[in-house]
């Protein structure tokens, strides 16, 4: 594979399928939740698309990244087929976790997806060691951790990026910075407003980029990865988004300016941005957006259609 | 007397502490302006201000350690772990700091701090959300352990804890913030250490606790249809533990079921089986029945979930193990 | 046979693996030119380099949480956590991550890592420094739990532990570095979840782990001076629990005493009261005594430490209570 | 009380004193251990007396302290008498402790000494809560925190901080940068040279002083101090200091090069330095020295005659 530090004109087309589909996927998702057919708590990125996207199409085969609580679209950006991840999001067994994760707990190990974790923070410790297993068999794969702003509160965290810093290990930390946790804004959870300071604590190089561009989202992390991938030592990249929704689906949002989340979604939109960008005409708009639709719907016809498991199911896996 | 959601009653405990306490405060993630993730504190930002009703990063360790401080100094602040399961990462400070420093400190210290926690199985939060740890803090000399199972209960023993003078863990169970219940008017404080007697049986005892209380008084009704009666007692607190009020309606019944939502192995259960076996040996006319959470993580599949932890089905099944009619 | 220290037991199996194995390697605070804060690891940083003999910072959640990220890429990491103590503070990653990553993936990741950690009484370390935590992980579906008293189990242990393709939390007891013990030749992996009977006998059945077993040796044979024969089964493994040798000792015995270092109140001796007297009960002429730890926590002063945690004596006590003979 | 920045040219013969009381009173403590007399593990601080007297001698009344498993200088210098002390480590009623807490859990609650705490890091988000008392009751009073390097490797270290700076509650972080935690060298437990860096993080005022000179820890302190007072906010003082023993008493120190240890004691002596300073004789200092020696050998007679709890002790003071 050629290696590429920008986004191929040609892939654009591909990258804007993507971030489309991750949407649709998630619009569905909000309408089934509402519906009453999705168990579970649920959290979509809508709006977050691009840090998924770009992020995730910068890596190489081999590469591997863990998730969040908000993790539907890194996992389809990941690879894995939205069929998957719609079976997991109905509890079935054909799912990316075959009904024992949900929507907090997606895996996809083949294709590198380490997990979605539902402890704020719980992942990146689990990044530095993969990234240490990289780096002691001496292969050149890189570890990608995502996590949002609050995050950067835990000590896990700290924790995790002193160690991977100390040992230089092949890891990349990717703040998608939406400037709320649930209900609590930045200024009311961290004393700093450039998170960035957070990586310097460790002496981590740090990058930044806006992660509503996600040409920018990666070339950024292609310059993480690489600086990560060749020895260098792990790499904090700060990007700075968006939360068009509520913090799970069903949130009221009474904490928040109800005008906040509009002209947000004006106008820093990711899919909006590139769709101008790549000056995409409505019809031609229109057809992508049939043709990812289509996926969803038959994704949700896909897991509908899916094998529950059986109750005593639940007592399989627990030991290998 | 009027009726209050279990719900409105942690809160008016809350509330009512505070209006009366200038020590008194709250702190936790999200419990300000967003009310807390179950909705249990809405409003009181408004009435208290937000330095009592006191919003928190993501930093369970500190906002444990920070609440545990201020109560060496005298304050009575009560931190909301969100989920049980974060409850492993204040570990250190709720057992290594606060169940310890009085003891420490040979007396010098007093840690009136309440940590109010919730959990619970019922609408597939995953395994990472749900799991039921009071047995953890139970094995911990220097902590108080409350696990509330009605409004009345949770208001009046919300109310003790916070005038206790020791750390309290305050386990709340995620499906009962809806029920409702009548309540005194007044606050009328429960004496932390000592069990409820729900129910009057002659055949068998079944001690519950939080959402397992409820299920087994399901049971029980429906034993009843089968000519078993049943006497249901909640401990309450399960540490200091009323071992006298459960042994001695073991010795009436002869019989006894232990149940809880949390995993059966090595959960309170088995503390209290070894209690009555102990207590009680020569009165039992059939081996003490456990009913908790099979031997799983929760799972994400709702058919699955439910197959894990128990209902008042297990419940009943054991009652009917223990009076031999199975 | 050769002989080893516990100490050098441990050492041995951790170096053979290391030897044969390049995805073996060990990790925690202190364990490199110090040789770990119990000398256990000393001399292996010569032999295995800083990659593989891993010193740490004071990081315990992250130094779990990168052994399990390891684990979940193929190797097979060591983790020391120096004290039990702090087993606290690495409780969520062994607790929400380790034990349910694999079963939260629908079995697709194996998590083969080992946290070895050691605590226990006797130097008067004081109370964040000697606790036995055990009885809290035996609550958790997903991990694994050793506690071995013997060189030979604790090294033929490590090594099924270090090859299990599950997370397991490895118990050591401090006071037992220094005792010697006959070792095969070759080291022979002992499975995880067998009891081992150390001392067969009619009258009553002692189960007990780590140190307690040593006094429930020589309690026995105090016994035996008093005509009552004693039977000492250490579970070794707490998880899995080898239920069947305990129970088909209890049938024999008819009566049994289970002893740990823990606090006895919910302790791992609850788990076992409760497992006895369910599938025992029709043989038990006696209630099942515990021993263990009072409810206080450790206090530094010599005789108060002492007093808190038991010995043969109470073992011996217990023993002679079931029998009818105190 | 007069309001100083600096320590008053009359109280330096006082502050020798206190540091030469300590430095007798721990070389005493290693003897005493040697001499197989005092259980548990012990930790001294010889060569960090000034660390402890200068922070102490800053503090108003009313202010509180927090120490580490390396306690006695603090506790010393916050107050404690040595009898009550000497007492605690060997395990007496008449200990300041009551024979509870031992050499790692020294406490002096009337004296403001909120505790030595066993866990590195542990007693950190202790002296964050007890400064939001203090704000939240408005008392001008300050809580104030000792820990070593070692113990900003720990996620306590970060939460504790950060929640600090966050609600600028009054508190004080004084981190006694020896440059050891335990067997580990500072490079190999921390990725980055200067600690102060991971104040900034947080955005927290940072100042730096020569842990090995008492006037200048003196200052910084008083300037850190006022500064918290005011309501400005937490201060992180970052203290360059030099451990001159083993980590515990006993500890061979096969990790260390002998020489290192002989070569600081020689020339960066906090005692020494002051008793240059003040252009003490031999023979002055050999009275000071009599002087406290007599105090320490009158500590242990008081321990030695103490009183030990009976074992049922054990079972009181769990509960209030
Ligand atoms: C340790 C922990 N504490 C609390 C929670 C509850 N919780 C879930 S998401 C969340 C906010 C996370 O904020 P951020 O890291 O910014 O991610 P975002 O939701 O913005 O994507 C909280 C507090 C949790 N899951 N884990
Ligand atoms: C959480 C925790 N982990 C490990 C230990 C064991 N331990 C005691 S002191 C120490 C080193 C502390 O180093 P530092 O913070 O620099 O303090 P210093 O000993 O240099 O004064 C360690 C690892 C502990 N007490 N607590
Ligand atoms: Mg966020
Ligand atoms: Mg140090």
């Amino acid at each position: 594979m050629e290696h590429r530090t920008t986004l191929a004109k040609s892939d654009l087309h591909d990258v804007l399928r993507e971030m489309l589909l991750i949407r649709r996927f998630e619009e569905k998702v909000e309408e089934r939740f509402r519906a009453g057919e999705l168990p579970g708590f649920l959290h979509v990125a809508i709006g977050q698309e691009a840090s998924a996207v770009g992020v995730c199409r910068a890596l190489e085969d081999g590469d591997v990244i863990a998730s969040t609580h908000r993790a539907h679209g890194h996992t389809l950006a990941k690879g894995t087929h939205p069929n998957e991840l719609m079976a997991e999001l109905y509890g079935k067994q054909e799912g990316c976790s075959h009904g024992y994760g949900g929507s907090m707990h997606l895996f996809d190990v083949e294709r590198g997806n380490m997990g979605a974790n539902a402890v704020v923070g719980g992942g990146l410790p689990l990044v530095t060691g993969a990234a240490l297993a990289f780096q002691m068999r001496g292969e050149p794969r890189v570890a990608v951790a995502f996590f949002g702003d609050g995050a950067t509160n835990i000590g896990t965290f700290h924790e995790a990026l002193n160690l991977a810093q100390l040992w230089t290990v092949p890891a990349v930390f990717v703040l998608e910075d939406n400037k709320w946790a649930e209900s609590t804004p930045e200024s009311q959870h961290s004393p700093i407003r450039d998170l960035s300071l957070r990586a310097k604590a460790f002496g981590m190089k740090g990058l930044k980029a806006d992660g509503q561009d996600v040409e920018a989202v990666y070339k950024a992390a292609r310059q993480a990865l690489d600086h990560a991938r060749s020895g260098k030592g792990p790499v904090f990249l700060h990007l700075d988004c968006v939360r068009f929704r509520g913090h799970y689906i069903g949130d009221p949002q009474v904490y928040r300016d109800k005008d906040e989340a509009r002209r947000l979604a004006e106008t820093r939109d990711p899919i909006t941005r590139l769709r101008e960008k790549l000056q995409l005409g409505d019809d031609e708009f229109a057809d992508l957006d049939t043709e990812v639709t289509e996926i969803v719907e038959a994704s949700v016809e896909f897991a509908k259609a899916g094998t529950d498991p059986a109750p005593e199911d639940a007592l399989k896996n627990i030991y290998a | 007397m009027p009726e209050l959601t279990y719900r409105e009653a942690v809160r008016d405990a809350l509330s009512t502490a505070m209006r009366q306490d200038e020590d008194v405060f709250i702190m936790g993630e999200d419990i300000a302006e967003m009310g807390g993730s179950m909705g249990v504190t809405a409003g009181m930002l408004d009435e208290f201000g937000k330095e009592r009703v006191r919003n928190t990063p993501i930093s369970e360790m500190a906002l444990a350690g920070a609440a545990i401080g201020a109560a060496m100094q005298g304050m009575r602040p009560v931190a909301e772990i969100m989920y049980e399961d974060f409850l492993t990462l204040a570990a250190e400070q709720v057992v290594n700091q606060a169940a310890k420093l009085r003891y420490m400190s040979g007396g010098q210290l007093t840690v009136p701090v309440t940590f109010r926690t919730q959990g619970g199985a019922g609408w597939s939060p995953g395994a990472q959300h749900a799991q039921q740890l009071e047995a953890w803090f139970v094995h911990i000399p220097g902590l108080k352990v409350v696990f509330a199972s009605t409004p009345e209960d949770v208001r009046g023993l919300l109310w003790s804890a916070i005038y206790d003078d020791n750390p309290v863990v305050f386990f709340e169970h995620r499906t009962l913030y809806p029920i409702k219940g009548d309540v005194p008017q007044e606050i009328e404080p429960i004496p932390i250490g000592r069990a409820r007697v729900h129910r009057e049986g002659e055949d068998v005892t079944v001690i519950a606790t939080g959402r397992l209380l409820h299920e087994s008084l399901k049971a029980a009704e429906q034993a009843e249809g089968d000519g078993i009666s049943v006497e249901v007692v909640d401990p309450r607190t399960l540490q200091p533990l009323d071992e006298e009020t459960l042994v001695s309606s073991v010795k009436k019944t002869n019989r006894a079921v232990v149940a809880h939502e949390a995993v059966t192995r090595m959960g309170f259960g088995a503390e209290v089986a070894a209690v009555l076996q102990y207590q009680a040996f020569d009165w039992l006319d059939a081996p003490i029945e456990r009913v908790g959470a099979k031997f799983a993580p929760l799972p994400f599949a709702p058919v699955m979930e439910q197959f894990v932890v128990p209902h008042a089905e297990e419940v009943l099944a054991a009652i009917k193990r223990t009076v031999g009619k199975a």
